[in-house]
């Protein structure tokens, strides 16, 4: 057969959001790569210019739908950084407990289209399952669903709920278990197995060099989370360690997510039971100081970075959102040549794939 | 949780060297200082772990290069161009994982001439936050291998984050 | 001979939708999450395909940029008819949180006929349910035979 | 009584009840037409065509048993399914026999959708693939006996001692008819003019070629023992012991071949969605494409039938259930564990489809078909 090239995307079942893979095949080999991303486009950044910072925060939320919570934090730890502001110690305890929540919320979200990818059923099935205890936590916490508008610039919306903390605790139980359940459907599985090890190796020096964060740094071999490296919020306070992995392939970044979230159970834990009395939230001030701020939270994606430039006014000058997928995707050719169609699914899918962010 | 730990943890624990000395924020103040005495101004260190320096435009690849080679700057983190009157900055943020710093390296571009070095051949990573730079502000990077549109259509006219843009937004 | 079938065909068509397996944004989430366990809407008969060929109804769940708008459009021409689009969310109905921007269309019914509007942002899953039983209402009532088309 | 014989009694008693009228018509016209007449009643009394009505008779029955049982496995399907993912599956079209009915609509929607050819499409092959597809697998599904007497055959007597009942060789037509979908998979993949149904053409063809032969190494074996081409010989040759006990390790690689021809979950590889969109149906709508996913299932139910044939004592069972409703319990338990499988299991790649093909599988069967014949050489059946 000679070789062709072939649009994935927009529309196909692979790419989880709206981009286009085109990949160059000779026979059913990869040869050449080409990612295209853009069609999501909606000019976040120029309509963020047109806002006042606390209208921003809803619009941050739909950075990125997988993990809308963690967008609206770092946008509300940039403005804090522009404006001053100290939060108080409870807010933080209570945004580390969301935080934490909603990163295993967007690595079960993962998983599921993961699994579907991989042509599993019964994990997209069992992890959209668990994912709705979290969504629940989060829902009664913050009234919706997906996108919570919840952080404050200076705090969070409101307080916990009654009994709110007590669900949450069973739910970490509830998903310490299931855990153990989805390694029996995943590692237990041979042709799972033989899907990932081995498929779509990404070694330290690429993956340095490409600008890759998150998840797929760690699996190939990178000891930097930064709640440990750049701390940002009380994660100092905390004990946990950051999960990694030495064998660069899919395999190593599946279980570089499944040990983060047994991880982001145990920091829920903790972050609930040392959670101090207290106030929740502060005044803002309305108008920003003239100067900049800069925000850097680990995302479950990799690293979320804004940087706000202030005028004095109660409008951003300029707000830059750095989107990790955005940087990983174009990592992508790098891992896809040399293998074949069906891996496709696997290597793209290992990245967790979030357009909202990345088209901004 | 004894079994839960142990699952978790992969290999050895090592601490996070403790950082209460600023010790690696000098060594790389001092180290740039000494490469680029006249370009490189206003080196300030604003907290723990982040630097801030301005750079000339025509030193900038040199001291990208030497930051990676030199100082272990090994992840470019983000390439930000913001407007201003008559000048373009370009922020960028580089990391060092291994002394736990961020740099922010300031460069400034005339109005009429918005251009700079591309680095894409330092850091891979920093090919297609050119090109989104290029897109969204306009800004021509030299020697970029691909300097297209990334976001927008190919056929768009416009650069929409410039001050002067009103197509919406 | 129209007069005879058209209930029969009407009845299978209202209780056989498929809807493409296309996800924008959000609301995307919560199309993903109504075939789940919890709110199941297999229950109805709702399969996802992922070829607009085998389609009934174009699912557009999010803003459509102008980067996009071709490639929906030429989509929504590859589905064979009778079809129906459902406008998922405000940012299809009207661009939402992103009305005036540069980049985004206000509003998918500016190219496409919409039938349904579901509006939320993101529209919940048992709204996306009520919006497919609301359209087995509507083919219901509709009673030009089918084989004409809508 | 057999199944010609119940079909060649009712056509000739039908024809019995029309002649009386004809003659009668033909006695009391005026003109003379009475030749005319009495000819074709003559005709129609024959025995030729009284026996080709009656084929066609039991083509149609055995046919519209298949398509009910089609109907029941996709709904059989998809509530297991449903069960297994902790949802109801198919539960409000036919609510009261729950939810049946679903499947119905979705082929009644399908047969009114819009037929579309794509213009770039070769319109020929287009047009043969679901021809030849649904085709040949009705060809395979009517040479299978679903009791002793329950089968499409000619013979009104009683047969002689020492052959069986039936088309002989009818295991091998029906292998032969099996093996041909694969061809019209290519086909349509080809002239659908779309990347991804070439490819999903290329890996039917690829899954074909590697997965064939251990099967019919499987079916070789089973052959050798029972001494007979014919589905009733090897049924009749599991009187005492499933073919499945002796041959477990063929029965286990026929399964999996089995899995691989029909093309279902660890070996979906033509139709896999995540990367290929649909696979080689991605152009195809309205019936065309609901031939094809009833012609699937359809392929399920017959490869359930040749499992039972060929390996678990076919129509053999405790006598008080019909034969036939015994063989189609097993087929059903059959499709079961093939579905149970299909959920639960992520789809293997080409090259590990073809490793496996050929270098696990055939030398599992070439071993199998050395246990039959040391067990034959030793006299065991």
């Amino acid at each position: 057969m000679a070789e062709m090239w072939i649009n994935m995307g927009p529309q196909h079942p692979m790419t989880h959001g709206l981009w286009n893979l085109r990949i160059k095949v000779d026979g059913e080999t990869i040869v050449d790569a080409e990612p295209e991303v853009g069609y999501l486009h909606r000019g976040i950044e120029k309509i963020c210019e047109n806002r006042t910072y606390t209208q921003i925060i809803p619009i941050s939320d739909r950075l990125c739908y997988g993990s809308s919570m963690t967008w609206s934090h770092l946008y509300c730890l940039t403005v804090e950084d522009l404006m001053g502001i100290e939060v108080p110690e409870r807010a933080e305890y209570i945004r580390v407990a969301v935080l934490e929540m909603q990163r295993i919320a967007s690595h079960l979200m993962w998983l599921a289209a993961y699994a579907a990818d991989l042509g599993a059923m019964i994990g997209f099935i069992y992890t959209m399952r668990d994912r709705e205890i979290w969504i629940d936590l989060l829902q009664s916490l913050t009234g919706s669903r997906i996108t919570y508008n919840f952080p404050r610039i200076g705090g969070v919306a409101h307080d916990l709920p009654a009994n709110w903390d007590r669900d949450a605790l069973r739910a970490c139980d509830y998903m310490d278990k299931k855990l153990k359940e989805y390694e029996d459907i995943f590692d237990g599985s041979k042709v799972f197995m033989m899907r990932n090890e081995g498929v779509g190796i990404l070694k330290k020096e690429d993956a340095l060099n490409l600008g890759v964060t998150g998840p797929p740094l760690r699996a190939s071999g990178v000891k930097y989370d930064l709640r440990k490296d750049q701390p940002y919020s009380v994660y100092p306070e905390l004990e946990f360690q950051p999960c990694y992995h030495t064998d660069c392939d899919c395999y190593a970044r599946f279980k570089v997510r499944m040990d983060e979230m047994a991880m982001s159970c145990h920091i829920i834990r903790q972050a609930i039971n040392n959670m101090p009395k207290g106030k929740w939230r502060v005044v803002s001030p309305r108008n920003a100081p003239v100067g900049t701020g800069l925000g850097r939270v680990e995302d479950p994606r990799g690293e979320g970075m804004m940087y706000v430039v202030g005028d004095g006014t109660d409008r951003p000058y300029r707000l830059k959102i750095r989107s990790p997928i955005f940087v990983t995707v174009s990592a992508a050719p790098k891992m896809l040549i040399g293998y074949k169609v069906a891996d496709v699914v696997a290597i793209m899918g290992g990245l967790d794939m979030c357009i909202g962010e990345t088209d901004r | 949780m004894v079994g839960r730990q142990k699952r978790v943890l992969k290999g050895e624990i090592e601490e996070p060297p403790t950082r209460i000395d600023g010790q690696p924020e000098e060594l790389v103040i001092r180290t740039l200082l000494d490469m680029f005495p006249s370009t490189l101004t206003d080196f300030k260190k604003v907290r723990d772990g982040l630097l801030r320096a301005k750079i000339e435009r025509r030193d900038l690849f040199k001291a990208c290069k030497s930051l990676r080679d030199n100082l272990g700057f090994e992840h470019l983190s983000m390439i930000s161009a913001v407007e201003y009157d008559s000048r373009f900055e370009i922020v960028y943020h580089i990391t060092s994982y291994e002394k736990r710093l961020l740099l922010e390296l300031i460069t400034t571009t005339p109005k009429d001439d918005p251009s700079v070095e591309s680095i894409s051949a330092i850091w891979g990573g920093a090919n297609w936050q050119e090109r989104e730079a290029f897109d969204l502000m306009g800004i021509k990077f030299n020697n970029h291998p691909n300097l297209q549109r990334i976001l927008l259509p190919s056929d768009y006219l416009y650069h929409p984050l410039r001050k002067d843009f009103t197509g919406g937004g | 001979m129209d007069v005879v079938t058209k209930d029969f065909f009407n009845w299978a068509t209202r209780n056989s939708i498929y809807p493409l397996h296309f996800g924008i944004m959000c609301c995307a989430l919560e199309m993903a999450v109504a075939s789940a366990p919890r709110f199941d809407a297999q229950r109805f008969g709702v399969i996802y395909r992922s070829t607009p060929r085998q389609c009934d109804v174009l699912l557009v769940n999010g803003p459509v940029s102008k980067k996009m708008k071709p490639a929906l459009r030429r989509l929504y021409d590859q589905m064979p008819g009778p079809k129906w689009v459902i406008a998922m969310g405000e940012c299809a109905i009207s661009g939402g949180p992103f009305y005036n921007s540069y980049s985004v269309v206000p509003g998918v019914d500016q190219f496409i006929p919409v039938d349904i509007y579901i509006p939320g942002c993101p529209a919940r899953p048992e709204a996306l349910i009520d919006a497919f039983i609301k359209l087995q209402k509507i083919i219901k009532e509709n009673k030009k035979g089918l084989l004409t088309g809508k | 009584m057999n199944l010609f014989q119940f079909c060649y009694g009712l056509i000739h008693w039908l024809v019995d009840l029309i002649n009386n009228i004809w003659y009668w018509l033909g006695d009391h016209l005026p003109w003379a037409f009475g030749d005319f007449f009495t000819a074709v009643g003559d005709f129609a009394r024959s025995h030729e065509h009284i026996a080709v009505m009656a084929i066609i008779l039991e083509v149609l029955i055995i046919v519209i048993i298949a398509l009910v049982n089609v109907l029941n496995f996709i709904w059989l399907d998809r509530k297991f399914m449903g069960r297994m993912f902790d949802f109801y599956g198919p539960y409000y079209v036919g609510y009261r026999i729950g939810g049946w009915l679903q499947n119905l609509a979705d082929g009644i929607k399908l047969f009114v959708k819009e037929i579309i050819t794509p213009a770039k499409a070769d319109r020929i092959g287009f047009f043969l693939g679901p021809v030849i597809f649904v085709g040949s697998s009705f060809a395979a599904l009517v040479t299978i006996p679903l009791g002793w007497d329950f089968y499409i055959g000619t013979n009104a007597g009683p047969t002689p001692p020492g052959t069986f009942p039936g088309v002989p060789a009818s295991a091998l037509i029906a292998f032969m008819f099996f093996a041909i979908a694969p061809f019209s998979i290519l086909i349509s993949g080809w002239s659908s003019n779309n990347k991804y149904t070439l490819i999903g053409g290329m890996r039917s063809a690829a899954q074909m070629m590697s997965y064939e032969i251990p099967m019919l190494l499987c079916v070789a074996s089973v052959v050798l023992l029972a001494g007979s081409f014919s589905f009733h010989g090897v049924v009749a040759a599991q009187h005492d012991i499933w073919f499945a006990i002796p041959l477990f390790v063929g029965f286990i690689v026929f399964l999996v071949c089995l899995v691989a021809e029909v093309e279902i979950q660890p070996f979906d590889l033509p139709e896999a969605e995540a990367e290929l969109v649909e696979g080689w149906t991605t152009e195809y709508c309205g019936m065309r494409f609901g031939l094809f996913m009833m012609t699937s299932y359809l392929r399920g139910y017959i490869g359930g039938a040749l499992a039972v044939a060929l390996f678990l004592g076919g129509w053999q069972g405790p006598g008080f259930i019909p034969d036939p409703i015994w063989f189609l319990l097993k087929a059903y338990i059959v499709f079961i564990i093939v579905e149970w499988m299909r959920w639960s299991v992520p789809r293997v790649r080409v090259d590990q489809m073809l490793n496996i093909g050929w270098k696990r599988l055939l030398p599992l069967a070439m071993l199998n078909l050395f246990i039959a014949a040391v067990l034959k050489v030793w006299g065991v059946f």
